[in-house]
């Protein structure tokens, strides 16, 4: 088999290309049967792949096809990587996508631009696919830049409306910003190891000590933290994730929520062995989740639109997922990004097919009492709910009490830090539900209309619960008793037998069942409280928020950042670069510089002319004059 | 005998320094006259400063008659520019009516 | 047939400038078949090249030269001398593909006097070929200059409404940079008693470095312009905007070229040490043009001059990468100098497209092109991408290279530059991209006199034509760009060790036994100047 | 008395342009209207034949390689080349200024004879090196000039520009006049030549008086070759006289100055050190005034002649640089520069008459369009105004490039710098002739003009453009024919000067 | 005597440039070159005399004034008001160029040699010895001067001739 695996990722390329070439040609039947069809096949190789990877002895399939764009020094090859961390991705990103194509299906089925659609959805397999196959860094930069540009192009999808094209091109700069990051990054390892191939420069980095203060590859760990932050969503860089949910609801479960986001996560964890060497880089990602799962925990709190809301969250979990990996549990932090996938894919194309069903009508305030009308999706929602609140037993519950356990032995503040966010997102996420499904309807006509969604969009939901249950049994803490199967599953990938392993040291049980019961049950109270203000229609909140007015409106806004970043960062560069032209190029360079040159050049001609006088005698003159000169020369 | 004497008394000093006094009041008249027929006059006058000057150096050369024939030349010379300089002032005068050369500055700049 | 074989690169020169003022005698009334013609011989010129120099033993190894005795002047001996390496292999064939390419792109958008515009083409298409492939200074002075006249007249005649300034200052400018150059290239000869570069460069190593010097700024100043490098880039706006389609796409695509061409052929290798003197300041101009040309471009409202700003920023990576004095940024360079050459050309010729439909190129008159034209979108789209530095496009590849060989460069400031210069990248998505927001995206701009309103019809089977080539380029630079950097790499690796340029810097990384004192354990980027092992394979490869 | 056949080789150029001159006038003197037409034929003819006659005859002594002389008169190779040079200079000047006088509506076959006499003065002025001719040379050519600027009766600038240049010439030839007579008077004879050797001899070389002398002669080449200060009658002269003749002038008159100066000073004066060391101090001053004050005021011009008698200025400036350098090499360059300047400045004016510019029609909005007009003509025009510049692959550009070359190499690296600044300034005002021809719609009223005039008629001014525009290109691609078989020669075999 | 001439040329020279009058001044320059053909009358040059006062004076300078005649400008010069820049330039241009020529007179040794060595007084120029030294040696320049004249001739009339 192994002389296919290179379909792995080329089968959804081809599949964009034909849609995007053809598909508007051939008919939305031909590109739904291409479109789905080379995720399946993608599907399957990857499944098949993923188990040749576990027979091997040290876990590691690693593919060459040839060099790519050495030069010099420089030598990078087209290698694909399987190991059990790009494995599991690989699987979730062919899996779960396929689920979501299935799904598009049903809920892209009436527009037109149908085949541009899947083209861009199968180009973001490819080049997700490629961002976590790469076997080297820059091969993975190419993933890394085309989900940034998938994600540009399905955020933009509905051009042709105002906020679309913003939110794309918010998303796309975005991304660049972090993007920076990680070039620098690159530039560095690529200076300290001569190689960019992730393989060599682990098995470097497993000779060498961990820097004390901030050293080489502090830098470097920090810059690709940027980069992190810029695709996660994590502080500075969240702001373009709520903005893009302005994409359709399948991209927003896809990229924005299963896969494309946590491509920051999966990068540090990929390079795991090199940030356990530099400790401070390490402190930063923990504080810069941390305090990132909070900020947008509160901001969730208030949010009207349904799919702001779960953007919001998404914010919040990948916190998280920081969090813990800043605690050292690598393990852990991509252990919630694997449950995350399934509950946050599930909870958007739950919320998307409650959408389908309200006519695109996505404000919670207009929802309500859609229980009966959508059983489906409504017991669907409610396990999503009940894993991300970290209902005890839950996936949720168990990768997010990992994170939080770890992140007191790292430092107690994190744990109270994250707890408060957790507490948070259980309120919200009770008030999302309770909006949308209990209670009366608060909008009749939207509501008589209302109906159960299409099978192809109800089936995924059914197997992403499913999922969302069993990914408990890859991580249930061995706290209670569980083994926590996937830390000695992705050893292989995150310690590459270097002397200084990850460590987070364990402390008892004891406090482990502590930790867990205090968490759980603020988690549980804040999430009934939840519930009880909204069951009967939102009276409570408004009086509650009429209690709050300032923060209310602050948390409505966001803590007007996107205003500040207007205001303060993008106005004055705007007015910058216009002072640069008008000021610098057309009044200092091109005028000063080279056409006052030549006005003067002028000037002087027009002064010399004034000697022409036309009069004889001073022609005779100036001769007599130049006589002087003369004899004046050749006699002193 | 010393410079003054010689200049006084005729030595060939005497016929330069007339000589050349002569170019420069030819030159003057050139300059500080308008009349274009001064002026002219002016420029004879120069010419006939050179052949002082040519004669007198002849003289003392124990009479070089190359210099004569030069002189015989030169007169022929400002001959044809007395004429070809008179036909052009004429042929201003027809046009301007006037032969005051700064009155006829048509061309300028 | 014997004579032609021997003379590959004379015909290949002088065959088009033939072919020019054959259409140029052509009467008026002859004009179409005269641009027929033009287009048909271009087109065979261009096959010509690929045939014999990828054809003839290409790639790699090739070495087409001729060199024989031309004249000698005042004691000065010229030679006439043609030679295509793999420097120049790529930028030649460039040359050769893009102007049938652009003949056909631009093949309405003009009107009159079209069989005189075909002939300037031409000529123009031979001095460029020349100066390019010339080996002996005085004959690259002779095209460097000649090259000037078919594009003054082409801004002239054919352009906007400024073009008779655009014109003038365009050549004037040149012009200083080169007739001072000229004093410089006289004052050498006349040490070397001759015009052979390596015979000069030999001369050049014995004078004082004072001298050597002032003679490197000479040579520099005259190619910075052409390039054109922060300050003396003023001129290109200018003249962008104002020509014509067919004018922008040659300039950005070829004449820009010949300035970093003339630095990595002629004034790095003469003058080794001065221009290892001045590479802080040419990288420091570099990165200034870089950032400062992305962030006027992103104000421009004119989307023409919005490209020829871009192009400032893009010729800034070239330099920067030249002035890295590291194979990989050197590569890098050149690769550049054919995407730039592909990309901003590409731009150039759709902007033309659209400019053609709506007579119009501000940015504010469009909105929602998208709808009306959507191949159209998608092409200008791609190229977008690619003049972004998209991985897999050919942008990513060459900026790549040249902001890790200028990280690697031996000289102190290379890190430091490498990373200012990484945000030409973001400030080049941010210019491209909200100009492609507000063009393409958003609701159809309804207004009467809109550009948007004009826009009636898709790109037609001839545009699409032009097109497809370069996106395939595009891609294929972007995916295996050895294809196109092979061939320099022997060249470029070679004239980088007799130039004895500094060994790359790399940083020592401290093993974990044996365990070292914290105290020295502290490692900041700039602390370590370590040459590691790297370097030496890097330099003496 | 007879003449050996030797004597009549070195004299029979100069008699057949002279004898062309006698016999012109001659018929003209018939007045009958129906036999007009064909004595203007007949007046040309014969100017042509003589000017064609002696130029045949020249190349066959260039050809043969004999150098005879008859008296003071020495045809040696110098002498050929300028006999050449100026005689090529008049039969382009005939050729145009019988389209011309039709144009302008008159034609007198006085204006060929008087452009004979002064060939016939130009060829004597620059092939001897004894002041009695030389001086009488200098008039000779002078003194049909001053008539032939005077000479377009129909406009007042006419005789006014003829009154300015006879006065300035006046003064400059009598100051001419007394620095031979000084010369003369301290060496005792009239030959210069022997005169600087004598003096040599004596131990006068660094008498006042001589240096006085020699300092008077130079004024009076500086005068002819229109050196900044002595250049005012230059413009005026230019713009007065019909255009053919504008063109003779800038061509005939600079060329066989430089070539007499160059006899004179490096050649003749060689012996007294100083003389030469002191010229070219001072031209180098001169020099440098000139390419300024030429290039800057042709800057500002509106009248295309005038814009062209700055432009020659500016182009004495160049030459003079070449005295600057004062090597054999820069000589040669100099002499290069000069065939070149010929064909360039004879176009350059010849364009005027081929379009058709008539009177004081001759600014730059006249042009305006033209150039699409009359295609060939335009090309031509281009190739004149490149040239001009010294852009590549012109002619022009190789006449600087070995002044240049020259100067860098005798240590003048200000002085190149200067030159190729000057020249900058320069290439923007010959663009503007360009633009005017290519880049400009004419304007309606000059289209209504246009239309109401008879179509432009000028064959033989179209041919000689052509003719010039070869002879550039020729400059530019056969430069070392010109350069060493032709100008190097001349210099090195004439003048004796050994690289 | 030398004394006397020199007076009489130097006066007459500048009498025609101070006098306003152009008749007057013409006549000034013909009594200055009467003073012209004394000298060369001291300088033992008869032939020379003679002709200057026939051809220079009886030709040419009757020739202009005729021609100050026809032209009636006999109106006086209006007193210098204007443009006295170039007055006094001149002015002060013109003596510092006579005083230097007295200095140079004076300074050049050359000069002085040739005065002693040229004291003795030769014998009187003859026409017989100019003629000869015209044809033995000059035919070149009485044939060139025969054009110039001729040219000359020729050139007047093609300026003044009223109908071409």
């Amino acid at each position: 088999m192994n002389k296919y695996y290179w379909l792995i990722p080329i089968l959804p390329l081809l599949g964009s290309a034909f849609n995007g070439l053809l598909g508007k040609r051939a008919g939305k039947s031909v590109v739904t049967v291409v479109g789905l069809g080379v995720v399946f096949g993608s599907l399957l190789l990857a499944i098949s792949a993923f188990f040749a990877m576990k027979a091997l002895p040290d876990h590691r399939l690693i593919l060459n096809y040839g060099e790519w764009m050495g030069t010099g020094s420089l030598s990078v090859p087209f290698g694909l990587a399987i190991d059990p961390l790009s494995g599991t991705m690989m699987l979730v990103i062919t899996g779960i996508g396929f689920l979501i194509h299935v799904y598009s299906v049903g809920y892209m089925h009436e527009d037109e631009g149908y085949a541009r659609f899947f083209c861009y959805l199968n180009l973001f397999v490819f080049f997700m696919l490629m961002l976590v196959l790469g076997s080297s860094l820059v091969l993975m930069f190419v993933g890394w830049e085309g989900v940034g540009l998938c994600s540009y192009l399905l955020i933009g999808y509905f051009f042709e409306t105002d906020f679309a094209p913003a939110a794309g091109l918010k998303a796309f700069l975005m991304n660049r910003v972090g993007d920076l990051g990680v070039a620098i990054g690159m530039m560095v390892l690529f200076a300290a190891f001569g190689t960019l191939t992730v393989s060599d420069i682990l098995t470097q980095a497993g000779h060498l000590a961990p820097e004390v203060g901030f050293g080489v590859l502090t830098f470097a760990t920090l810059m690709l933290f940027v980069g992190a932050t810029g695709k996660s969503a994590q502080l500075p860089l969240y702001l373009w994730l709520p903005d893009a949910m302005a994409g359709p609801t399948p991209v927003s479960a896809l990229i924005h929520a299963a896969t494309m986001v946590t491509s920051g996560i999966y990068l540090i964890c990929r390079l795991a062995p090199v940030f356990t060497l530099t400790p401070i880089t390490m402190d930063v990602v923990a504080w810069v989740g941390a305090v990132t799962a909070l900020f947008a925990a509160t901001i969730g709190l208030v949010q009207r639109d349904i799919k702001k809301v779960l953007a919001y969250s998404t914010v919040s979990q990948l916190g998280f997922m920081f969090l813990g990996l800043g605690a050292s549990g690598f393990a852990a932090g991509f252990f919630h990004v694997f449950t995350h996938a399934w509950f946050k894919a599930l909870l958007f194309l739950g919320a998307g097919s409650v959408i389908h069903a309200m006519h695109h009508e996505q404000d919670l305030f207009k929802m309500g009492g859609l229980k009966a009308k959508m059983p489906a999706t409504f017991w669907t929602m409610l396990v999503a709910t009940l894993a991300i609140i970290g209902f005890p037993g839950t996936s949720g519950f168990a990768s997010k009490d990992e994170i939080l356990y770890l992140a007191y032995l790292k430092h107690p503040a994190l744990w109270v830090i994250g707890v408060i966010a957790a507490c948070c997102t259980a309120f919200y996420m009770l008030r999302l539900f309770t909006l949308t499904f209990l209670g009366k309807p608060r909008d009749h006509h939207a509501f008589d209309h209302a109906h159960e969604s299409p099978v192809s969009m109800t089936l995924p939901l059914a197997v992403l619960a499913v999922g969302t249950v069993a990914a408990v049994w890859l991580g249930w803490p061995k706290a209670f008793g569980g083994d926590f199967r996937i830390e000695a599953w992705l050893a292989p990938a995150t310690t590459y037998g270097q002397l200084h392993a990850a460590h987070g040291e364990h402390g008892s049980h004891q406090l482990a069942w502590g930790l867990a019961a205090v968490s759980t049950l603020f988690g549980l109270g804040s999430a009934v409280f939840g519930y009880f203000s909204y069951k009967d229609g939102l009276a409570v909140s408004e009086a509650r928020a009429a209690k709050f007015p300032f923060l209310h409106t602050l948390l409505l806004n966001k803590y007007f950042v996107d205003e500040g970043v207007e205001l303060y960062l993008l106005r004055p560069i705007r007015w910058f670069g216009n002072v640069l032209w008008k000021l610098f190029d057309v009044i200092i360079i091109d005028g000063v510089g080279v056409n006052l040159p030549g006005a003067l050049v002028r000037v002087f001609g027009d002064f010399t002319a004034l000697f022409q006088t036309g009069r004889v005698r001073n022609y005779a003159l100036s001769m007599a004059l130049g006589a002087a000169v003369l004899l004046y020369v050749f006699l002193k | 005998m010393t410079g003054m004497d010689a200049i006084l008394q005729g030595g060939l000093q005497g016929y330069l320094v007339v000589a050349l006094l002569l170019f420069a009041i030819g030159l003057a008249t050139v300059l500080l006259r308008r009349t274009l027929l001064m002026q002219f006059m002016g420029v004879e006058l120069m010419l006939n400063a050179a052949n002082v000057a040519l004669l007198a150096f002849a003289r003392f050369r124990g009479g070089d008659a190359q210099a004569t024939v030069f002189y015989l030349f030169i007169i022929a010379v400002a001959a044809c520019e007395a004429a070809v300089g008179l036909a052009l002032i004429i042929g201003l005068y027809r046009h301007r009516n006037t032969t005051d050369s700064d009155r006829a500055a048509g061309l300028k700049q | 047939m014997t004579w032609l074989n021997s003379h590959l690169l004379t015909f290949l020169v002088f065959a088009p400038a033939l072919l020019g003022f054959l259409i140029l005698a052509l009467p008026q009334r002859l004009a179409r078949l005269a641009r027929m013609l033009g287009f048909m011989g271009a087109l065979a010129f261009f096959a010509l090249s690929l045939a014999w120099l990828l054809g003839r033993g290409g790639g790699a190894g090739i070495n087409l030269a001729e060199r024989t005795p031309w004249f000698t002047l005042v004691g000065l001996p010229v030679d006439y001398s043609l030679a295509v390496d793999g420097l120049n292999l790529w930028l030649v064939i460039l040359t050769t593909f893009l102007v049938p390419l652009t003949m056909l792109g631009t093949w309405n958008s003009l009107k009159d006097r079209i069989g005189t515009f075909a002939a300037l083409f031409l000529m123009l298409e031979t001095g460029m070929l020349g100066a390019l492939m010339a080996q002996d200074l005085f004959f690259f002075y002779l095209f460097w200059e000649a090259m000037l006249i078919p594009m003054y007249f082409m801004i002239g005649v054919w352009g906007g409404d400024e073009r008779r300034y655009a014109a003038n200052k365009f050549f004037l400018y040149t012009l200083s940079g080169s007739l001072l150059w000229l004093v410089a290239l006289l004052y050498l000869a006349n040490k070397a008693g001759g015009f052979n570069p390596a015979v000069m460069g030999q001369a050049a190593s014995t004078l004082p470095f004072g001298v050597q010097c002032w003679l490197f700024l000479a040579f520099a100043v005259a190619f910075a312009i052409k390039v054109p490098l922060f300050p003396l880039h003023t001129w290109l706006p200018d003249a962008h905007v104002q020509a014509p389609t067919a004018g922008s796409v040659i300039l950005a695509g070829v004449l820009l070229k010949l300035g970093g061409y003339g630095f990595i052929r002629f004034a790095i290798p003469m003058f080794p040490d001065a221009a290892m003197h001045y590479a802080k300041p040419l990288a420091l101009l570099s990165v200034i043009a870089i950032v400062y040309g992305a962030l006027v471009a992103m104000v421009q409202r004119d989307i023409k001059k919005l490209v020829a700003y871009s192009s400032v920023s893009h010729m800034g990576f070239v330099m920067l990468g030249l002035a890295s004095f590291t194979v990989i940024g050197t590569q890098g360079a050149l690769l550049q100098m054919l995407n730039h050459g592909i990309s901003t050309g590409a731009l150039f010729l759709l902007v033309g497209m659209l400019y053609d439909r709506a007579h119009t190129r501000m940015i504010a008159d469009f909105g929602g092109v998208a709808v009306k034209m959507p191949v159209f979108t998608t092409f200008f789209l791609i190229v977008t991408l690619s003049s972004i530095g998209l991985p897999l496009t050919n942008g990513f590849v060459g900026e790549f290279w040249i902001l890790n060989g200028t990280f690697l460069s031996g000289f102190a400031w290379g890190r430091l530059y490498a990373c200012l210069a990484t945000s030409g990248v973001l400030l080049g998505a941010v210019y491209m991209l909200w100009m492609f927001k507000r063009v393409f995206w958003g609701p159809e701009n309804k207004d009467e006199d809109s550009g948007t309103h004009h826009l009636h019809s898709d790109l037609n089977a001839r545009e699409i034509a032009v097109m497809l080539p370069l996106v395939v380029l595009i891609l294929w630079m972007g995916i295996h760009p050895r294809t196109f950097v092979a061939a320099s790499e022997a060249p470029v690796t070679a004239l980088l060790q007799d130039a004895k340029a500094p060994a790359i810097r790399t940083f020592m990384l401290k093993p974990a036994v044996p365990p070292v004192p914290a105290a020295d354990a502290v490692q900041a980027p700039a602390a370590h100047e370590g040459h590691a092992e790297p370097a030496a394979h890097e330099v003496h490869r | 008395m007879n003449l050996t056949p030797s004597q009549w080789a070195a004299l029979l150029p100069l008699i057949l342009p002279a004898l062309g001159a006698c016999l012109i006038p001659l018929m003209a003197l018939d007045k009958d209207q129906g036999t007009t037409k064909w004595i203007r034929a007949a007046m040309y003819g014969t100017a042509l034949l003589a000017v064609g006659a002696s130029f045949w005859y020249l190349t066959d002594l260039w050809i043969t390689g004999a150098q005879p002389s008859f008296y003071q008169l020495r045809m040696d190779r110098l002498a050929q080349f300028t006999g050449i040079f100026v005689l090529v200079a008049a039969a382009l000047t005939i050729l145009q200024s019988w389209d011309h006088f039709h144009q302008e509506g008159w034609v007198k076959g006085e204006t060929i004879a008087l452009l004979l006499f002064s060939v016939t003065g130009m060829m004597l002025f620059a092939s001897t090196t004894h002041f009695v001719v030389l001086f009488l040379g200098l008039e000779l050519f002078s003194i049909p000039l001053y008539a032939l600027v005077g000479t377009v009766r129909a406009r007042p600038e006419s005789a006014e520009g003829g009154m300015k240049y006879f006065i300035t010439g006046a003064v400059a030839s009598s100051c001419f006049l007394m620095g031979g007579v000084l010369i003369y008077g301290l060496s005792g004879t009239l030959d210069l030549g022997a005169a600087a050797l004598t003096l040599k001899a004596q131990g006068l070389a660094l008498d006042p008086l001589v240096l006085a002398g020699a300092a008077l002669l130079l004024l009076g080449f500086l005068f002819k070759v229109s050196a900044v200060p002595f250049h005012q009658w230059t413009p005026d002269a230019y713009e007065a006289s019909p255009h053919p003749i504008a063109g003779f002038m800038s061509v005939a008159t600079k060329g066989v100055a430089f070539i007499a100066l160059l006899r004179i000073f490096p050649g003749s004066l060689a012996p007294l050190g100083t003389v030469g060391v002191k010229m070219q101090a001072v031209v180098a001053v001169l020099a440098v005034a000139t390419l300024v004050l030429g290039n800057l005021t042709a800057l500002v011009q509106t009248n295309v002649k005038r814009m062209l008698a700055y432009s020659s200025i500016s182009h004495a400036g160049y030459l003079l640089l070449g005295f600057v350098a004062g090597t054999p090499a820069a000589y040669n360059g100099v002499l290069f520069y000069l065939v070149i300047y010929l064909a360039m400045n004879m176009g350059a004016f010849g364009l005027l008459t081929a379009f058709g510019l008539v009177g004081e029609k001759t600014t730059f909005d006249d042009l305006r369009g033209l150039g699409w007009k009359r295609p060939a003509m335009g090309i031509a025009a281009a190739i004149f105004m490149l040239s001009l510049a010294g852009i590549p692959p012109m002619g022009g550009f190789y006449g600087k490039y070995m002044i240049f070359r020259e100067l860098v190499s005798t240590g003048h690296v200000g002085m190149a710098i200067l030159g190729v600044l000057a020249s900058l300034v320069s290439a923007y005002y010959y663009l503007r002739f360009l633009v005017a021809l290519f880049l400009q719609a004419p304007s309606v009223e000059a289209e209504r003009l246009a239309s109401d005039r008879p179509a432009v008629h000028a064959p033989l001014a179209g041919a000689t453009v052509l003719v010039c525009a070869a002879i550039v290109l020729a400059g530019g691609f056969l430069q070392t024919f010109l350069a060493d078989g032709f100008a190097r020669r001349a210099l090195v075999e004439g003048l004796g000067l050994i690289r | 005597m030398f004394i006397t001439f020199a007076f009489i040329t130097l006066l007459g020279a500048l009498g025609m440039l101070l006098q306003k009058n152009v008749i007057v001044a013409g006549l000034c320059m013909v009594a200055s070159f009467f003073g012209v053909a004394g000298l060369f009358v001291l300088l033992a040059n008869p032939v020379a005399a003679a002709l200057q006062i026939i051809v220079y004076t009886g030709a040419i300078m009757v020739l202009v004034l005729f021609v100050i005649m026809m032209l009636n400008s006999h109106e006086e010069e209006k007193a210098e008001t204007s443009r006295p820049i170039q007055r006094w330039v001149s002015v002060a241009l013109v003596a510092v160029l006579a005083v230097g020529a007295v200095k140079l007179v004076l300074a050049s040794p050359g000069l002085k040699s040739l005065a002693v060595s040229g004291a003795p007084v030769p014998g009187a120029m003859t026409l017989q010895k100019v003629g000869f030294t015209l044809f033995a040696d000059h035919l070149l320049g009485f044939e060139v001067a025969g054009l110039l004249l001729l040219a000359a001739m020729i050139g007047a009339v093609a300026l003044t001739k009223r109908n071409l």
